[in-house]
């Protein structure tokens, strides 16, 4: 079980992920379906907040705002690792109270499923700063139950696992084990245009600074 | 061994300094919408009346509304809690506790410890609280202790409902108009008060002795008028023992408690 | 110098206005004389479905119970809350105050979920002798009176057995034939105040229908053919702006439709449970004196509690509002009353189709807020007078 | 907006999608059975709804005081409860809507003082929410807010044809067979303005389904009763919504199976992920408007609700399926003393308290939760006759004023501080003297 010795480390590890979401906003605009919505972190042991505020463009993520989002989760650091790692689900931590959920169910319910798509980014998050320590070994629990409806959802899942080449990832980790996230981001954003068959639209600018 | 409560309430807010079983220093202040800022002031003047430093104080206990923004408190209690134990200190006997607040009223019933058994608020509404009274002494122009005075003049009470605060100030002015005398308006204000007093003491269980704590205690009209709605006496105070600082005073017994039982000296 | 000697005649008006202060009289004190002459037991009830002439055929006195003057409803209040309705919790208190000590019983009905608590804090805690009990159904169909029938022979048992008393069929056929005069006098006493030049106020109506209630039938009879005749010679009212009627839950105070006359609004008529509505049309006498009240009672005007009979209220309210010549409608309801206050909703939804003006007053059972009431009222008329300008 | 292919007011597809998600989010965890059931078959239940609403067939309303079973029974009818949409919008969906309603109902001239259930149902009635119906049935259990909502509805239809049961407010046999002769009344009632014929058999299978979902809810009660409780607290209420919606049909069935399923396995699995300090009976009104703030109570607080009024089945609850006569009369007496609220709110305050007592002990409770719904007039009545009963047996009792569809009455957060304060201040030190002595 990870466990984060510091504010300052847990801020650079799940702070420092969050505050990359911005960059992936059309997608993250998408999953949430345009609801203009206001998440907050309450995470804990040790204490870190932030809250995801998708009714600016693009989503602003800010660690020291006190306002009261209409959506709260609330869990320690480490769990919430696991949430983002995909090693524990929504579901699940809500049944053991390891999570802790607050304010509207309908909006709850279209925020959820951003972490049926943040394990995909998150490893190469890790591996990307040096911290593939973290990863999680072992046999990935479900996220979610099968859709009974064909939805953006299954949309947005279908193109990520394409593009992160479920088959072409394994290959991929075993040969180049570093995935350059702003590599993945942008291939990402450009397969996600294909597959929802817009036309190819303008590759974001390549910022120059690189994640270290 | 001394130990400190303050109590932030919603209009007034008290602390108290105890040495042992003795009371060294008791200060009331106003209430301020910055509570942090206004227990530091009330707990500053009243180590300044007890002539000590706030370094000997060993342990401080917050209640009352803002019990939170008490700083600088060990650790904060419900005022329920705090007015059952301040008021079992002075009355040992006292079974039933009548707290009318600023903004609400509590029913709270102690075992013979002044351990909290059981307790009724009426927080919904501010009939039968002491805003209720604030603002008819406003409506009728008249200062608290003016007001208080008038209820053993003569003349028959008006009857005013008790359901709401509202209803019953629009039939004042009603009462005014139509030339109605002052005192009989008062005395139908406080039976209105001591109508809702009685049913939220009624509904907790009435257990002798009875006593009526909280800043609307220093009215004797309201006193007079509760007594008669629940048919017995109410027990008193001993003489230069103000009411309204009970809360602050249990606050204090409990940090003294703490201190003793966590080993402090 | 000692006034001049009143003359021996004193104008009509004054002996009605002298007449209707003795009934007024009668209906303030707790404990009603005629029940003290008569010597006959006196057992409270609480509802317009519950025929009084089963109490006067089985030698009991029947006393519409009411909060009276209780000023504060604190012992009423600790059982029932403040949440629930003034009127229930003025009359629990007047009982568990001792205020009704002399009754020998009291009869419950399930009007309504508030009163169906009071009974049980009256069962719990009163020292009464006797707690009967009616379940009045809340429909129309046949197998809804049925049961109504059965629930009176069973409440005629229980009082027979409770007060070892037989409740003859010629006791019950007296009683109708008293109480259809009171209604007799009810009516003449309502065409004085509903005629072209009215005589009486709706404040003198109500104060003789809550008297019908509170003495016995002979007692009233004598006072209202006094009434009836020194209001005949009386000169009609002055100062009336606009015709109204009166509808809504329980209302026993007529210092408080006094309150609402005084801005000049005339309440021609009534469909109040103390008032006109709930002493209905004569008892048709023939067949079983029993089944005779079923129906009488059970398909008077319908109270709000009658689930799905809003339409039979509706029409017998347009009908009262033309035969009145109203020009608009007063609404009065106890706060939290849940049943009266559907009936806004009931008609604002009429009044879409069939707009007619009305004015909705909430109040608390004990106290009039008199300013607030003038207000109201005032503005009301002066909104009646600018539609009829 | 489009469900199930076609456009749908949009407070419906909300539901939809939230509950569709929910589904698809809880069915991930093997250990939440119990709740994923739960909404699948609302799911079902919703899509059988529109589907039959689609398909024409004749539309039944009725008020949450009838238990449907006549109506499944009847084959070709959509039977829907008015506050069905409240309750899901809450429940499933989002909250918006649920006030939405509820200020619509009263600025149609609905009073405040009426029971939020009803106003909601009145509200999604009047923005078009449920198909026309043919005709309507009322029942006067629970309370009088029924006896107002039934009227509002019939009114608001212009007067559609509207059968009343009327249910005294006795505990005896003679009340029993008089309901059950009224239920006999309603069937040409139905079959007339449905145009459906009523099947004997088809009305057996149908209690039957009813008596096999009773014995999932009593082994239900049973495993909830285990000291310490390890279902949910979020679940205690859900006898009420089973009852209103889908009393007699396979997906009731299939809901209280996987509720005592769910709450066997969890009991014989022992793993605990809170430690359990207080044990309430939940009396009066669940939250329904968040039913999240369950898991903040045991979490934080340790406070568990092993069962709620709502969730109390009584034991009359069994149909004598035999012949027609028995069938009816067992439907009409589960109807009026087993239906959670009917049972406890119709008569005296006999049932009422002598209820909680039982419940308190079956449950070994420390406390007693009276979430007083404003709108309740008959246990707001009773409010002293209870204190005082609790007073006698010696059990502490948390009463206060709460709406179950409006946090406006109560917020969030005032309900957490009257919760923590009465844990902490009252019955956690009682149980530590209680442990002293």
């Amino acid at each position: 079980m990870t466990r984060f010795n510091s504010v300052a480390e847990a801020d650079q590890v799940i702070g420092g992920f969050l505050r990359e979401l911005p960059r992936l906003d059309p997608l993250i605009r998408e999953i949430v379906q345009h609801n203009p919505l206001v998440m907050k972190l309450e995470l804990s042991d040790p204490p870190l907040d932030a809250e995801l505020d998708l009714t600016c463009t693009p989503l602003a993520v800010r660690m020291d705002s006190s306002a009261s989002g209409a959506v709260g989760l609330a869990g320690s650091c480490s769990d919430f690792h696991r949430v983002l790692l995909g090693q524990l689900p929504v579901a699940v931590g809500i049944n053991r109270k390891k999570l802790l959920v607050r304010g509207s169910t309908a909006k709850m319910m279209k925020v959820v499923s951003l972490f049926y798509v943040v394990p995909y980014i998150y490893p190469s998050y890790l591996e990307s700063i040096g911290r593939a320590d973290l990863l999680e070994p072992g046999e990935r629990p479900p996220l979610h139950g099968e859709r009974p409806l064909e939805g953006t959802m299954n949309k947005i899942i279908s193109a990520l696992a394409y593009l992160a080449g479920y088959g072409l990832g394994l290959l991929k980790r075993n040969l180049t084990p570093r995935l350059d996230i702003l590599a993945a981001l942008e291939a990402m954003g450009q397969g996600l245009s294909r597959a929802a068959g817009q036309p190819k639209s303008e590759p974001a600018a390549a910022s120059g600074a690189e994640i270290k | 061994m001394i130990a400190a409560g303050v109590d932030i309430g919603s209009t007034a807010s008290k602390a108290v300094i105890l040495d042992g079983d003795r009371v060294l220093a008791s200060r009331i202040g106003p209430s301020s919408t910055n509570p942090g800022r206004t227990a530091r002031e009330i707990f500053q003047q009243a180590l300044a009346q007890a002539g000590i430093s706030e370094a000997r104080v060993n342990f401080i206990v917050g209640t009352g509304y803002g019990r939170a923004q008490v700083a600088f408190a060990h650790t904060n209690v419900s005022e329920l809690s705090c007015h059952g134990r301040g008021a079992h200190f002075y009355l040992p006997a006292a079974r039933t506790v009548l707290d009318i607040g600023g903004q609400d009223t509590k029913a709270i019933c102690i075992d013979q410890e002044g351990n909290l058994l059981d307790f009724v608020m009426n927080d919904k509404c501010a009939a039968g609280t002491g805003r209720f009274l604030e603002m008819m002494a406003r409506t009728l122009g008249m200062g608290f202790d003016e007001f208080a005075a008038m209820h053993f003049q003569e003349g028959e009470p008006c009857v005013i409902g008790n359901m709401c605060s509202v209803f019953a100030e629009s039939e004042v002015i009603n009462l005014v108009n139509e030339g109605a005398a002052l005192p009989r308006i008062i005395k139908g204000l406080h039976q209105s008060l001591a109508g809702r007093v009685a049913a939220l003491a009624k509904r907790v269980g009435i257990e002798p002795e009875v006593v009526i704590t909280g800043g609307v205690a220093k009215n004797a009209g309201v006193i007079d008028a509760v007594e008669k709605k629940l048919g017995q006496k109410l027990a008193n105070f001993p003489p230069g023992v103000d009411p309204q600082i009970i809360g602050a005073l249990g606050a204090a017994l409990i940090a003294r408690d703490q201190a003793q039982r966590s080993g402090q000296t | 110098m000692s006034p001049a000697p009143v003359p021996d005649q004193t104008p009509p008006k004054g002996l009605a206005r002298e007449l209707l202060a003795e009934l007024g009289a009668a209906i303030e004190a707790p404990k009603p004389e005629g029940a003290i002459r008569s010597g006959r037991p006196v057992v409270g009830y609480f509802c317009s479905y519950l025929p009084a002439e089963l109490l006067l055929a089985a030698g009991l006195y029947p006393l519409r119970l009411r909060g009276l003057s209780v000023e504060d409803s604190s012992s009423g209040d600790a059982y029932l809350s403040h949440l629930t309705c003034s009127f229930a919790r003025h009359v629990t208190a007047a009982v568990l105050d001792g205020v009704y000590d002399f009754l020998a019983g009291q009869i419950a009905v399930n009007c309504c979920d508030h009163l169906r608590r009071a009974n049980d804090v009256l069962v719990a805690k009163s020292r009464l002798a006797y707690h009967g009990y009616l379940s009045v159904p809340r429909g129309f169909r046949a197998d809804l009176f049925s049961w109504y029938l059965e629930e009176l022979a069973r409440l005629q048992d229980s009082l027979e057995d409770h007060f070892q008393v037989k409740i003859t069929e010629a006791a019950l056929q007296a009683a109708i034939s008293q109480t259809n005069q009171v209604r007799g006098r009810m009516q003449k006493l309502d065409e004085l105040c509903r005629g072209e030049q009215p005589k009486l106020s709706g404040a003198d109506l109500l104060t003789a229908a809550v008297a019908a209630r509170v003495l016995l039938p002979a007692e009233f009879v004598e006072k209202a053919d006094a009434l009836i005749a020194a209001a005949e010679k009386a000169e009609p009212l002055s100062g009336i702006r606009s015709r109204v009627i009166l509808m809504g839950g329980e209302l026993d105070d007529p210092g408080y439709v006094r309150t609402l006359e005084s801005q000049g609004a005339h309440v021609a008529g009534d469909l109040l449970c103390f008032g006109r509505r709930g002493l209905g049309l004569p008892v048709d006498p023939s067949g079983p004196a029993l089944a005779a009240l079923a129906r009488a009672y059970l398909y008077q005007v319908p109270c709000a509690r009658m689930m799905g009979e809003f339409p039979r209220r509706y029409q017998a309210m347009v009908k009262l509002f033309q035969e009145c010549g109203a020009k608009g409608i007063i609404f009065t309801r106890i706060k939290f009353c849940q049943i009266w206050a559907n009936e806004v909703h009931n008609l604002r939804h009429r009044f879409e189709s069939n707009p007619l003006p009305m004015l909705v007053l909430e109040r608390e059972y004990g106290t009039i807020s008199t300013g607030q009431i003038k207000t109201r009222v005032q503005a009301f008329l002066e909104r009646l007078e600018r539609a009829e300008g | 907006m489009t469900v199930l292919g076609r456009s749908r007011p949009r407070e419906w597809e909300t539901i939809w999608n939230t509950l569709t998600e929910m589904e698809c989010l809880f069915s991930a965890d093997p250990e939440g059975t119990g709740l994923s059931s739960a909404l699948s078959n609302a799911l079902h239940l919703l899509r059988a709804q529109f589907t039959r609403a689609d398909a024409g067939q004749p539309a039944v309303w009725y008020n949450l005081g009838f238990n449907p079973e006549l109506l499944w029974a009847l084959g070709g009818v959509n039977p829907f409860c008015v506050s069905e949409a409240a309750a899901l919008s809450s429940i499933g969906g989002d909250q918006a809507d649920t006030e939405a309603f509820i200020d619509l109902a009263e600025a149609h001239g609905y009073s405040s003082d009426c029971c939020s259930a009803d106003k909601a149902g009145i509200g999604a009635l009047l923005k078009g929410l449920y198909p026309d119906p043919a005709c309507l049935v009322g029942i006067s259990t629970p309370c009088d807010s029924q006896v107002a909502v039934v009227q509002a509805m019939a009114e608001q239809r212009n007067r559609a044809p509207l059968f009343v049961i009327d249910v005294p407010p006795y505990d005896d046999e003679r009340t029993f067979r008089h309901v059950a002769a009224q239920l006999r009344q309603l069937i040409p009632f139905l079959e007339q303005h449905t145009g459906c014929k009523m099947e004997w058999d088809k009305l057996r299978q149908v209690c039957e389904t009813t008596n096999r979902t009773s014995e999932y809810l009593w082994q239900w009660m049973e495993w909830r009763s285990a000291v310490p409780t390890m279902q949910p607290s979020k679940l205690a209420a859900f006898t009420m919504v089973l009852m209103i919606t889908f009393s007699g049909s396979s997906w009731g069935m299939e809901m209280a199976r996987a509720l005592a399923e769910d709450a066997r396995r969890k009991v014989e699995s022992g793993v605990r992920y809170f430690e359990e300090k207080v044990r309430a009976i939940w009396y009066q009104d669940p939250v329904w408007w968040d039913i999240q703030i369950y898991d903040w109570m045991e979490g934080e607080l340790g406070l568990v609700v092993p069962i709620d009024i709502f969730g109390y089945y009584a034991s009359e609850g069994w149909i004598d399926t035999s012949d027609e006569e028995s069938l009816l009369y067992g439907l009409a007496r589960r109807m009026v003393n087993c239906h959670p609220m009917s049972r406890q709110f119709r008569g005296t305050m006999k049932h009422y308290i002598e209820d909680f007592l039982v419940l308190h002990r079956q449950f070994h409770a420390d406390c007693g939760i009276m979430a007083g719904h404003i709108a309740c007039k008959h246990s707001w009545g009773g409010i002293g006759l209870f204190k005082e009963a609790c007073k006698k047996a010696d059990i502490p009792l948390l009463v206060f004023e709460f709406d179950m569809f409006d946090p406006r009455i109560l917020t969030p957060k005032e309900l957490q501080f009257e919760l923590k304060r009465f844990v902490q201040d009252i019955v956690l030190p009682r149980k530590e003297r209680a442990a002293r002595r």
